[in-house]
């Protein structure tokens, strides 16, 4: 019955184990399970290229891998139109500048947005998972700061906060810098301005 | 109040709510009413007019007065704040004004793109392929077991020396007591009592002590025969005097 | 990049449906997602013949197809982690108690040790294979008696019970002096967690 191109016990074991897992799994969670005697690494490229095109694909999402149905088959599996969780639009500017902008803290956001953080919003992040306290910044206050999550990452199928949709645009075009940076470049015009992380004018 | 019509438009899609009813809660503060009205410009925000953009929104501003909608401060301290500014743009420059109106103007501009820029961020976001939504994991995944098998740390003297506390616990053990250098409170009362009498002379409190070669004992006596004499002298037996602090104390009989 | 063997829509949406489902389904629940336009039966035979061989499996029970990992996997998704514990205080010193007296009952256990014992001490002991179970006591209630096992011994090092120390060589030993114990485990301060704030104090 085995075909030549039949995938070998290594390779079955790593797809066995990233099926049966509950959540993404890193290449050391992998080899935790399959031994050490298999190839994590090549096993995965290997089921990554059998699986692509298929109902099912392997994906990489922030170093961790797993199964999910393709995504031109949405129409197939959509049970309901109505999202579970609709965002708040306020929830949603927060979360894309944590995103493009993390670590940040929150009078950085409040002063990109221009209104303070209702209370709800960061709690709203947090719940989903996909943002998180990341350490407080030095310097005066010590805010606190905010980044998101490995589940940010794969809940919205990106492999790595370089595939942020723009974000090279967005970075070249000066957008994430805060309004004093942007200004000294602009008075200036050599564009050598110094980094200057904290808050922008009320 | 047609530029208004549009503009509830703009920012209130599929709002079936009849409009006199709104109020400025459909913006997300003056930035962002901001914001809205300035893509009604439907130019680049960087060639956007902010003199244009300013008569729109203190405009805005006043009709929204006129229709007695509610007006949260932070609109109105914008409003002002956009009147000074279009007087500062309209009036002939004055050097000596830091900063000047331009660079407020552009100040403006740049946060307006910024906000722009993670607006538009925050919808490309949300339009990706998304987990529940237009992709799935696996419905009934089998799961990973991790078995836990505890290896317990403890030695022989762990347990022997468990039994000797067990054993410890349960057998009274009054000699411990009765070892003690200890001086109670009570003999020290009853002693120090004794000792003054009625004696009217003042003496150090030190020479009331037991004459004692160790060491433990003689302070516990100390302490207990300090806390003696504020007992006694707080019944009004005797009288403790002291010159300074940490000076020698003094009794007599009261 | 497409192989001419690549699945078409059809069979994709079923592997994709029957990936997502929460349950085995049967041929009218599949068709229920995919639609009309498509074969089924057939997608299912297709499916079923490309997996055959691979770390997962299409399986048909009771009329009704579900994905499983391989059963000749499942020693892989189960994988064992040893972890070093202290044994609590009140599970050695159940464990002394039963060393010194057995064959001995719970209510004797704690007529010695003067404290209650929790449910989970004495199934700790069994389960790490130091304590069994030794028969009934003749007598009211016929209470289960406990006794050591020879994995007892082994571990601690011991021939017979008869090398435990005697209580006047404990004594000896400054073991059954109070003072000294209770100073010992003050700073011990390994972080009890059975409280017994009792007969401590001498």
């Amino acid at each position: 019955m085995k075909a030549p191109d039949d995938p070998d016990d290594g390779v079955r074991a790593v797809e066995a184990t990233l099926f049966a897992a509950e959540e993404p799994l890193g290449i050391d969670d992998i080899a935790a399970y399959v031994g050490e005697g298999v190839d994590v690494r090549s096993a995965l490229a290997e089921l990554a290229e059998h699986y692509a095109g298929r109902g099912v694909e392997l994906v990489e999402r922030g170093r961790r891998w797993h199964f999910q149905t393709a995504a031109d088959l949405a129409h197939v599996l959509r049970r309901e139109r109505e999202e579970s969780r609709r965002l708040s639009r306020a929830a949603v500017e927060t979360l894309a500048i944590i995103a493009y902008h993390e670590p940040v803290s929150r009078a950085e956001i409040e002063a990109i947005r221009g209104v303070q953080i209702s209370k709800g919003t960061l709690d709203v992040l947090m719940e989903a998972g996909w943002v998180r306290p990341a350490g407080r910044r030095e310097g005066p206050g010590r805010p606190l700061t905010y980044a998101t999550t490995q589940a940010f990452l794969t809940h919205f199928g990106l492999a790595s906060r370089r595939d942020l949709p723009g974000l090279d645009d967005l970075r070249a075009a000066g957008l994430l810098d805060p309004v004093d940076l942007a200004m000294e470049r602009l008075t200036d015009g050599d564009g050598e301005a110094e980094l200057e992380s904290d808050a922008e004018d009320a | 109040m047609d530029d208004e019509d549009e503009t509830f438009e703009l920012v209130r899609p599929g709002s079936d709510e009849d409009r006199l009813t709104l109020d400025l809660d459909g913006w997300e503060g003056p930035l962002d009413l901001l914001l809205t009205l300035a893509r009604a410009q439907k130019v680049d925000l960087a060639r956007i007019s902010i003199l244009a953009l300013v008569e729109q929104y203190l405009a805005f501003i006043a009709d929204a007065k006129k229709l007695k909608l509610e007006i949260a401060a932070d609109y109105l301290v914008m409003a002002a704040w956009l009147a000074y500014l279009k007087s500062c743009l309209l009036l002939p420059k004055d050097p000596d004004i830091e900063p000047s109106p331009e660079e407020l103007a552009t100040r403006l501009q740049l946060r307006l793109q910024r906000l722009q820029a993670m607006r538009e961020a925050g919808a490309r976001l949300m339009a990706r392929d998304r987990i529940g939504r237009d992709v799935f994991l696996r419905g009934r995944a089998e799961g990973l077991t991790v078995v836990r098998r505890a290896t317990w740390r403890v030695d022989l003297y762990d347990l022997i020396a468990a039994y000797g506390v067990v054993k410890a616990r349960t057998e009274p053990a009054l000699h411990v007591v009765a070892r003690r250098p200890v001086m109670t409170l009570d003999e020290a009362i009853q002693r120090l009592e004794r000792l003054v009498g009625a004696g009217v002379e003042w003496t150090a409190l030190e020479a009331f002590l037991p004459d004692t070669p160790d060491p433990n004992y003689r302070r516990s006596a100390l302490a207990s025969s300090f806390v003696a004499t504020l007992e006694l002298a707080r019944r009004g037996r005797l009288a403790i005097a002291q010159e300074g602090i940490f000076a020698p104390i003094y009794v007599r009989a009261a």
